[in-house]
């Protein structure tokens, strides 16, 4: 029994000392004045970590250097953000998110950082919402595309740059609709999980409203990197849809995608993805040609024109060997975002603003990004909305590399419901306010 | 029996900390402990010689009726909650006890993880419940007091110490009770145990039972904590990681789990800040090396003699 | 003639090809002390394990005072005071020997462990400690099973097995894997012990010298059938037990039998 | 296969088997896209993939079961599982330190094949291959245990560990051997699924669970019952897809409860008995 005492204290000396180790590396981290510290969260593991982490990784490590070395084209060709130089601290998205609330925490009160990039899960982007503003920490969302967020309630230190779900499924009805007015039979195949859910209701109910007659003839609900289709797609073929929608994303379209070919599935038909784009380079020569596919904005392929846009190219192919995928533009959008704040509230005085002045800067602000123009438009400033874009799969084997033929554009009051509908609602209702 | 002082001074030297710790470190306290009264239920049932790989089911369970009670029903008193957590897993495991008591070993370990795939498979499923998003909750109240976020989280905390230290009490009373060294008998000769006139059956459920509450209450203290709760609660590795936590720890001591939880959400988190890349695999050297070099746990590094029966 | 403590009814019982019990019928009267003997597989052990619910009768009935227990389990028939040692002795290794003990003590005393009351009790250990001190092991208390000697594990096995109300005791070749010279004394104790709280006492051996010493009735199994009942001098005469049994038991011990 | 082959002989529920799925899925579609990239006949590919499989089976096998599971033969059974589980996580590191997170690809061979027409319904050949393949692996690992007189040595290990070392068969080897086999098998696993998928990390996850419940449902140890349990889990699942499609993420559990509650020795497994 004497022992079981001892054991007992000596284990709390242990738990104590664990503690002291824990909080003396904390001190050691003291915050200077000259650097602006920026928390990225990111998928580094894990089915995501490929198709959408490391790129926006990538992306984010690559503007960040440009951003300190002064070589980033106008507006945004001054150093650093308002001349401070930005310091990025890397965290995986990994691991569920009561370990993404733990590592936000971690993030905003040990590591002290000025404002936190991330999230490409809406799981986490949900659990982390609350605590932006409990922590009074600046937080960005720069792709989880889940609408409840500001639909639910409204945030002052929690923005999103990147455009939700919903547009990206009205779009896509929009546009097949448009290719092909008499669709009779559709199917959905999506993960089953939140945002494969979402998207096929989004898409579905828009095509209620566009084109009542044509009828659901089956909605598959693969589980979340199966990565086997081979049921499923005996299920579409026994349907034979006139369009399939698709939200897979990452390992899993591709891999439907190779499965599917072999099998036909995409002869004879429409098959739309809104997540297709990461994969069409990676896979230029498997893609059916005909593939109707969209990059959850004006990113990669889409990307207009412009100076930005050229140089981003330009920096990451070469860099990377491949060229950007639309989460390596979306990280982008949210730090370019963040510097303009930053600097707006900043009103050209040198020393960093403090993270209120910031958070009052951001709203509503309009800028100009790699993949175009972002307007902070919905929930009270704090959501961005965006033009969104799709096209068709076509693989020049002349140029050896994919291309997307017949692009549309549709503006962003189009496609996005106006400031304080919610989504869902806003399409039932027939899309009410949408300028097309 | 010195260990109930014991913990009872451990308890007060946390409670009295909680000012001076930072922020992170309440946090991240606050989920080791609700998860180390989760691993507690586990060691308990494993003295039984109950492993089970589906703890996240009761787990899961007691964070959602946490997250119902709060979101659907305006229960917003963590204790309430909290209680709330453990009575509906405690029922839960009640039922399913009669069931699961007959299986041992690999069987068990097998059917308690099927039960919680399903559970997690309607939890996806059901889109009323933010399906993998999972929903968040409100922040707690305490017995009609409401205090502002960050005070809320010490409360939390305290909460949290207090129920993981107090059921370690509770449990370390019943280890030493004739049911608790009894359940240790049958780990290694149930038929012994019948043939003494004690129905192995009975003891187990209550074992199982106890496990089922402990996980429900740690559940529910999660969710408060986090404010969100998804159906990864619920899933197999959840599981896989509670039973592997209560292993490292040491089934010697009731303090045991509690400690190894702590230090184990310690070590993780300081492995993603330094090896984001490698976490993982630090994670997986360090149980390995404790496995080779720790036998019995992290416990045996305290305990000085190697336990004999009940008597650590 | 009173009604027997405990008696069979034609038990049957087979294992594949194996006729493990064959028409099994006998009647055991209060305060009988009866040896049981047959060679390996003759199925004595089958018995006692028919006897207290182990294992089902494919048919046939076991009465103990009357009632029917033939379906019962081994805690209900040990909760009526039918108690059994094993041949192989069955304690709990991850326990003290200490603890061995006050485990039978406690679920002795109530069919419902109390969770909250402590286990180790004073009264419980000075019981445990008597006991000990009696078995001559009170030095080993500490130790957990297996760090004990054979013979040891075999009177701890017997102590379990005499805890709580007693109305019948079934010992399982008590004294296999003790010493020539221990067997007796241990036996005395035992009979000694199992008198005073007025037991009566089934034990199965080889060894023809404790049956001859403390058997006042005799069975013998052969084949899962019982070839000779009645009085020790009797049955150890007969020809079929000499041949089958007793011949056998004195192969074992490189005797010849003395014709 | 492999799983229920290690657990039926070593007792050990060997969680890393998913990262010997990984590893040939990895090492298959790497091998396949250089091989591609020069201008070999393809159908060799085929044997690409067999070769590598193996290879990555038997060396990763190996080194697991000599490295890391040897030093801790005899402890208790849910420790080796722990164990597995560490090895599981390194392993997954591992991968991603080796192949990065980017998928690969090794697509040429599924295609190869073309595609059969089954009422109405076009099948990809490969799988028919593939199926073809499984059951003939199973056979012959049938045949090895109960026909070979290695085999019977294997099974006299699974009776009965002390007799069978008493009569001086080397356990220590046949466990090495039967790990690595039952490693080799699960590379082959991947190997041969890699053609059909986009090989990322984390593939390894999934598969464990979906093995456990194929091993438990046909009974843990027991060959033929794998087959079985394979079987059974892939026609419910594409019952549930084609009848009722929301169910399809627990219907294997629902099925591997009552398997497990009814018989809990799995449709195959023979009950294990206690002697007193």
């Amino acid at each position: 029994m004497k022992g079981s005492t001892m054991a007992m204290l000596r284990g709390v000396g242990v738990s104590i000392a664990a503690v002291c180790l824990a909080v003396v590396p904390q001190a050691t981290i003291a915050q200077q004045s000259g650097t602006f510290k920026l928390g990225v969260v990111t998928f580094l593991s894990g089915a995501a970590a490929g198709p959408f982490g490391v790129p926006a990784r990538n992306a984010a490590e690559l503007t960040i250097e440009a951003l300190n070395g002064g070589k980033l084209p106008s507006p945004y060709a001054n150093k650093g953000i308002n001349g401070l130089t930005v310091e990025m601290v890397i965290i995986d998205e990994a691991g569920g998110t009561t370990k993404q609330v733990t590592e936000y925490r971690n993030l905003v009160e040990r590591q002290r950082v000025d404002a936190v990039i991330g999230y490409i899960s809406s799981g986490d982007c949900l659990a982390i919402a609350p605590l932006a503003d409990e922590l009074k920490a600046l937080t960005i969302f720069f792709d989880c595309g889940t609408p409840r967020i500001f639909e639910d309630r409204s945030y002052q230190y929690l923005f999103r740059t990147g455009p939700h779900a919903t547009m990206d499924n009205v779009a896509a009805a929009r546009y097949i609709l448009a290719r092909n007015p008499n669709i009779k039979t559709i199917a959905g195949i999506n993960q089953n999980y939140a945002w494969g859910q979402d998207s096929w209701n989004d898409f579905k109910l828009s095509m209620e409203v566009l084109k009542g007659d044509a009828k659901v003839v089956t909605e598959q609900f693969p589980k979340l990197l199966a990565g086997q289709y081979g049921a499923e797609i005996s299920a579409l073929l026994t349907q034979k849809p006139d369009v399939i929608h698709t939200s897979l994303w990452g390992g899993d379209v591709e891999a439907f995608t190779l499965q599917g070919r072999a099998r036909g599935v995409f002869e004879g038909r429409t098959v739309v993805m809104t997540a297709g784009e990461p994969a069409m380079f990676r896979m230029a020569t498997q893609i059916p040609a005909g593939t109707v596919i969209g990059a959850r904005g004006p990113h990669g392929v889409f990307a207009p024109d412009n100076e930005l846009n050229r140089w981003f190219r330009a920096a990451y192919s070469e860099r990377y060997g491949t060229p950007p995928v639309y989460p390596s533009y979306k990280i982008v959008m949210a730090i370019l975002g963040l510097k303009l704040a930053a600097e707006k509230a900043a009103a050209g005085k040198p020393d960093k603003p403090t993270t209120e002045a910031i958070a009052a800067a951001f709203p509503g602000i309009s800028y100009d990004t790699p993949s175009g123009r972002i307007d902070m438009k919905l929930g009270k400033g704090h959501q961005a909305i965006q033009d969104m874009a799709y096209g068709v799969f076509r693989f020049e084997a002349a140029k050896g590399e994919p291309q997307l033929a017949d692009a549309v554009r549709y503006p962003a009051e189009c496609v996005n419901p106006p400031e304080g509908v919610k989504s869902e609602d806003w399409i039932k209702g027939g899309f009410k306010g949408a300028k097309c | 029996m010195r260990t109930v002082p014991a913990l009872a001074i451990a308890l007060v030297v946390l409670l009295g900390a909680a000012p001076l710790i930072p922020l992170w470190l309440v946090f991240l306290l606050t989920v080791a402990f609700a998860r180390g009264l989760v691993v507690l239920g586990v060691v308990i049932m494993m003295r039984a010689g109950l492993v089970s790989f589906g703890q996240s089911l009761y787990y899961g369970l007691g964070a959602y009726a946490a997250g119902l009670g709060a979101n659907f029903y305006g229960v917003t008193d963590a204790i309430l909650l909290v209680l709330l957590g453990g009575g509906v897993s405690a029922l839960a495991g009640f039922a399913l006890g009669f069931v699961m008591v007959r299986y041992r070993e690999i069987f068990f370990a097998m059917l308690s993880l099927a039960l919680a795939m399903i559970l997690y498979g309607i939890l996806v499923r059901s889109a009323a419940l933010g399906s993998t998003d999972g929903f968040n909750l409100p922040p707690a109240t305490f017995l009609g007091f409401v205090p502002d976020p960050q005070l809320g989280h010490v409360l939390v905390y305290g909460l949290a110490a207090t129920m993981a230290i107090g059921s370690a009490m509770l449990l370390h009373r019943f280890i030493h009770s004739p049911a608790g060294v009894i359940s240790e008998a049958i780990l290694t000769n149930e038929i012994r145990v019948e043939y003494l006139g004690t129905s192995v059956i009975r003891i187990l459920h209550l074992v199982y039972v106890i496990g089922a509450t402990a996980a429900g209450v740690g559940g529910a203290l999660v969710a408060i904590a986090a404010g969100h709760i998804d159906p990864d609660l619920a899933y197999w590795t959840t599981s896989g990681e509670l039973v592997f936590v209560a292993i490292l720890s040491g089934t010697g001591h009731v303090a045991a789990p509690l400690l190894g939880t702590v230090l184990f959400e310690l070590v993780r988190s300081f492995a993603v800040q330094y090896s984001p890349y490698t976490w993982q695999m630090v994670i997986g050297f360090a149980m390995l090396a404790l496995i080779l070099f720790l036998p019995a746990g992290l416990w045996s590094l305290f305990s000085r003699k190697p336990r004999t029966g009940g008597t650590a | 003639m009173t009604e027997p403590l405990i008696s069979t009814r034609n038990l049957n019982k087979r294992f594949g090809a194996v006729v493990a019990a064959d028409d099994v019928t006998l009647a055991i009267a209060q305060d009988e002390t009866v040896g049981i003997i047959g060679a390996n597989g003759a199925g004595k052990t089958t018995f006692l394990n028919i006897v207290t619910g182990y294992l089902k009768p494919d048919s046939g009935l076991v009465l103990f005072r009357g009632l029917d227990i033939t379906q019962k389990s081994p805690r209900e028939v040990t909760r009526l005071g039918i108690r059994r040692s094993f041949q192989v002795a069955q304690l709990f290794p991850n326990l003290s020997a200490r603890d061995n003990l006050l485990v039978a003590l406690a679920s002795a005393e109530s069919e419902w462990p109390t969770l909250s009351a402590i286990l180790r009790t004073p009264a419980r250990l000075a019981k445990a400690e008597e006991i000990l001190a009696d078995l001559k092991i009170g030095h080993a208390a500490e130790r957990l099973v297996p760090e004990l000697p054979q013979g040891q594990r075999k009177l701890l096995d017997i102590a379990l097995a005499m805890m709580g109300n007693l109305a019948l005791l079934l010992f399982d070749e008590p004294t296999s894997g003790i010493s020539a010279q221990e067997k007796f004394p241990l036996m005395d104790r035992v009979m000694g012990a199992t008198a005073e709280r007025s037991a009566t006492v089934v034990f199965i051996e080889h060894d023809m010298e404790i049956v001859e010493r403390y058997a006042r009735r005799v069975i013998a199994f052969y084949d899962g059938r019982i070839i000779a009942d009645g009085l020790p001098d009797a049955v150890l005469a007969n020809a079929d037990v000499r041949r089958y049994v007793v011949g056998a038991e004195l192969h074992r011990r490189g005797e010849r039998p003395h014709s | 296969m492999g799983l229920t082959l290690i657990y039926g002989v070593m007792k050990i529920l060997n969680i890393a088997h998913g990262s010997f799925y990984a590893l040939g899925a990895y090492s298959a579609a790497s091998a396949v896209g250089v091989y591609f990239s020069g201008n070999y006949p393809a159908m060799g590919s085929f044997l690409l993939l067999a070769i590598c499989g193996v290879a990555a089976g038997a060396i990763s096998g190996f080194v697991i079961e000599r490295g890391v599971l040897r030093p801790m033969y005899g402890r208790d059974q849910i420790v080796m599982v722990l164990v597995t589980y560490a090895a599981f996580l390194i392993l997954e590191d591992l991968i991603k330190l080796l192949w990065g997170v980017d998928p690969y690809f090794a697509y040429q061979p599924y295609a190869l094949l073309g595609r059969v027409s089954i009422g109405g319904i076009d099948f990809a050949t490969y799988d028919f291959v593939l199926l073809s393949l499984a059951i003939v692996t199973g056979a012959c690992i049938w045949w090895g245990l109960n026909r070979t007189r290695r085999g019977k040595l294997l099974i006299a290990v699974i009776h009965d560990r002390e007799i069978s070392t008493a009569m001086g068969i080397n356990v220590a080897r046949i466990f090495t051997a039967t790990f690595v086999i039952g490693a080799i098998l699960g590379a082959l696993g991947g190997a041969f699924t890699a053609p059909a998928i986009s090989v990322v990390p984390g593939i390894g996850v999934d598969v464990i669970v979906l093995a456990f419940a194929v091993s438990v449902i046909g009974g843990l140890g027991s060959i033929i019952g794998a087959a079985v349990g394979a079987l059974v889990v892939g026609l419910t699942r594409a019952a549930a897809v084609h009848l009722m499609p929301e169910v399809e993420l627990f219907v294997i559990y629902a099925v591997m409860a009552v398997v497990l509650a009814f018989r809990p020795q799995g449709l195959f497994g023979q009950p294990a008995a206690r002697k007193i």
